[in-house]
């Protein structure tokens, strides 16, 4: 069902679990959807330092989070807002077509939780 | 890598003896039953003979009250749309519950929309148990057809099906029972339950897929659902699958006489694994009642955790199971039938399904209670939901 | 005794090497192709070969095309009144002929009868072929749906399909055949044809019974005929037959494989039979045409004589054939395919088909040739009907 | 299907052919139906001396008719009308649901040739 690149992702997922004091934070989706998923980013030099997900959902929603955590670890926040779904998903070699919703739900989260650091820095800038 | 199959409520494995007693229908006695001539005759006493396993199996009056279909699905749409149709000039009222599987659901919504009938689906309570009352209580001047099923296929449920049949009858209500669940796998009398028609399907208890049965009491009408040739008694057209009805009959046959130590076995090794869950994972909650389940039925959900996961992860240790059932996976709606005892959507994505066959063992049994904790607390431990 | 088998249009023996293909689903991959574990997933892999099987022997455009049903005769419910209710909002008008199969009768039957459909039944000319200008003429401002067989099952008629679906593309008619006859015993091409939906069984070709497939052109609508899980793209509910759709699989494969030397092999012994027939036997008559027609079919009239007595005196000497065909056997009623071709009641109860298989040999047909003169006087000179 | 006795007579059918100047004679049945019986018989002292048969028709047609001409040769014309349906169909075993048309097929025929050589003594003998 599932590619070996998502079965790896699924089996070993990279940056999994909370993070103390993060700079963004996001949580997407929701329990009568199946998928919900938590992204915390630490930014420095406008770079994603730090990234940490967790993720209640199926094998391609974890795969996903973990696939994007990856992904953006070290890009510029323009870079990290730049990856679309479907670049989680090619990157994972494909996701069944019942599943390509759950690529959506990480970038999603990756997005919010960018937003959420430029809230914070503004807030900090104009406070 | 030991492979553990703890899925048999899906589909089961056809037993080695069931295939060799197909294989002469396939290749020597490859006639058509239809047919006069000695090839004919020759398949035509194989299905005769299996007719009447089946009808043992269930105790109906007589061989022809059993309708061979094509499986449970069909056995339920003859049923359920069958009756339906042959009734409408009665009434064109239909009482289900809303936790059946959706081989009558879907017949049900179909008749409703397409066929302006009126169903009721009756609600249940916690433990997936549709109350007499609220049965009773659906009853109306134009009800013509009732379907509840035997047992429900995902929590394991058993529904009190001889009080419903009573009630029915006296309001000459036609009573339809899928027993997909059942059959084979517990003891089954359809004049004792006093049921007007009952599904059963070969591939849940070690026959072949591709099979099954409807018992329809004599006197009893329904339109044909398949429509063409002249087969059962003109209720089910198309060449019969000799072989697949030799593999029913055949089970049909070793289900009687091994059901005593088949019922024991399974129960055994259930309510071990309930046991060992409820003992070895914290914050776990058991859907369906203890007792009155299908013996092979274990069905829980784990809070905070995502079901299709948890299959994932015992599958990478060789343990096949599930979550709600086969047919819906691949949906992402959360089972009707979780919703319908009343489980939160989060709690209905985080459930599991292990259904035991005859196969199984006890160690089968403590190799599950061995991984699954782990893979649970793994699981809880990536979850945003869990905060321990 | 020798046996010979020239039953081979009712059903056909199961090829050893398919029974052996289908043999690991019954007892090893046996999970439910729907489920996520392993046993499932090896289900699937081998489901989803089987579709690309059939998807090349009549050259679908893609796997997707191939919906896996129960045999021909649910195939032809699936199109016929899957169709006719998808489509019921544009017109309720249908034709077909009115030398169809039971399984396309009798859901336009219903339609009519219980549905408020409008059927149009063409006649066909004395050879068993449905004029295009008669075709033409029937399509109506509310015709959504026509289903014309590709080839007669009782007299072998080919009828030339691909003129009908001309002309129904240029009215908006969805253009069903049922080609149960046909796949894997004749080149078929589904895009050469021009059909929105094609009817197919395998247990016609060498296949296990139970098992056929309905090939539905991608954008075509129909509704489900068997109501219930998602399976088959939501189109058929059921746990699908996974052996049987392997040996489906195995089947279209070795047709494929094997398709000239097989229409070779069968027109030459079918023309020898003809032949044959014709110069030993006084007053026969062919039925269908002598070159355009199915490559194993031979198909007489005997006049003065009952087709069942044919039937039993072969078989006494171990041929077994049939009178028209195998579902109506049990009838009493003669042959709407006889009669449809303008034959006489009294013909038409006299007639025998002789289906020709892949097994049968030259001297197979030489024993019969043999033997059928005997048996067709003795029976004369029985009868108050002949006087000479 | 058939009885190994319908098989039998269907086979070995007893008392087939035509009969020159029968004493009395019918025929029963019609195409349309697909059975066709002709009964022809010859009186001696009020009992059935001969009795032939010819049958168009399927395997219980012509058992049922051979099966009675052998009931009845040698019985006097009473005994005769007296033989029924079912006792045609019970001498031969039972026959398929679907053939027991058959067996009344035989019986009518069978009366009507007795009838008919009642008609022609009668005319003989008014004459
Ligand atoms: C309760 C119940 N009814 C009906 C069915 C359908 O049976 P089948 O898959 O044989 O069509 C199933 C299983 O799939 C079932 O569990
Ligand atoms: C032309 C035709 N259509 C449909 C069918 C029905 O197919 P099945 O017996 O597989 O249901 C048959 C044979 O029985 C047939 O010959």
């Amino acid at each position: 069902m599932y590619s070996d690149k998502v079965m790896d992702h699924f089996t070993n997922p990279r940056n999994m679990g909370k993070m103390e004091n993060p700079h963004g934070e996001s949580q997407v989706g929701n329990p009568t959807c199946g998928d919900i998923m938590k992204i915390a980013i630490k930014v420095e030099d406008n770079r994603i330092k730090d990234i940490k997900f967790q993720t209640f959902g199926c094998g391609a929603a974890v795969a996903t989070s973990s696939m994007i955590t990856e992904m953006v670890k070290g890009k510029t926040l323009d870079e990290a807002m730049g990856i679309s779904n479907k670049a989680v998903a090619e990157a994972l070699d494909g996701l069944p077509p019942v599943k390509m919703h759950c690529s959506n739900l990480a970038a999603e989260a990756l997005h919010k939780a960018i937003e959420d650091y430029k809230q914070r820095k503004k807030g900090k800038e104009e406070g | 890598m030991k492979r553990i199959y703890l899925d048999n409520g899906a589909t089961t494995p056809t037993h080695p003896e069931a295939l060799k007693a197909m294989e002469p229908l396939f290749t020597q006695k490859y006639g058509n039953p239809s047919s006069i001539h000695s090839f004919g005759q020759e398949a035509k006493v194989a299905v005769d003979s299996a007719r009447e396993d089946v009808q043992k199996l269930i105790n109906a009056r007589s061989p022809e009250e059993i309708i061979f279909t094509s499986g449970g699905t069909e056995a339920n749409n003859l049923a359920v749309i069958g009756a339906a149709m042959a009734g409408k000039k009665r009434g064109k009222h239909i009482i289900t519950s809303k936790i059946e599987h959706h081989a009558v659901l879907h017949p049900c919504e179909y008749l409703e929309k397409e066929l302006d009938f009126q169903v009721t689906y009756l609600p249940v309570d916690e433990k997936g148990r549709v109350h007499i009352d609220d049965f009773k209580g659906a009853i109306k001047e134009d009800t013509i057809l009732a379907s509840i099923m035997m047992a429900n296929n995902e929590i394991g449920t058993l529904q009190p099906v001889k009080e419903f049949t009573v009630a029915a009858r006296e309001s000459d209500v036609v009573f339809h029972t899928d027993a997909v669940q059942v059959a084979g796998t517990m003891p089954l009398d359809v004049q004792e339950l006093g049921v007007d028609m009952l599904s059963m399907s070969a591939h849940k208890f070690n026959g072949p897929n591709g099979v099954g049965a409807l018992y329809l009491r004599k006197g009893v009408k329904v339109h044909p659902h398949m429509h063409g040739g002249g087969q059962e008694n003109k209720l089910r057209g198309s060449t019969h699958n000799t072989p697949g009805i030799v593999g029913l009959g055949w089970v049909c046959r070793y289900a009687r006489e091994t059901m005593d130590e088949k019922v024991k076995h399974l129960e055994e090794l259930r309510d071990m694994l309930i046991e060992g869950i409820e003992e070895r994972i914290p914050e776990t909650i058991l859907n369906g009642p203890r007792r009155e389940r299908l013996p092979g039925n274990v069905h829980f959900c784990f809070p905070y955790i995502e079901g299709e996961a948890i299959l994932l992860n015992l599958d990478l240790k060789g343990i096949a199971a599930s979550s709600g059932s086969a047919c819906t996976s691949g949906s992402l709606a959360p089972s009707h039938v979780l919703l319908g005892i009343g489980r939160s959507h989060e709690l209905a994505h985080g459930s599991l399904r292990l259904t035991l066959g005859i196969d199984n063992t006890q160690e089968d049994v403590e190799y599950v209670l061995q991984v699954l904790p782990e893979i649970v607390q793994k699981l809880r431990d990536m979850s945003p939901l869990y905060n321990k």
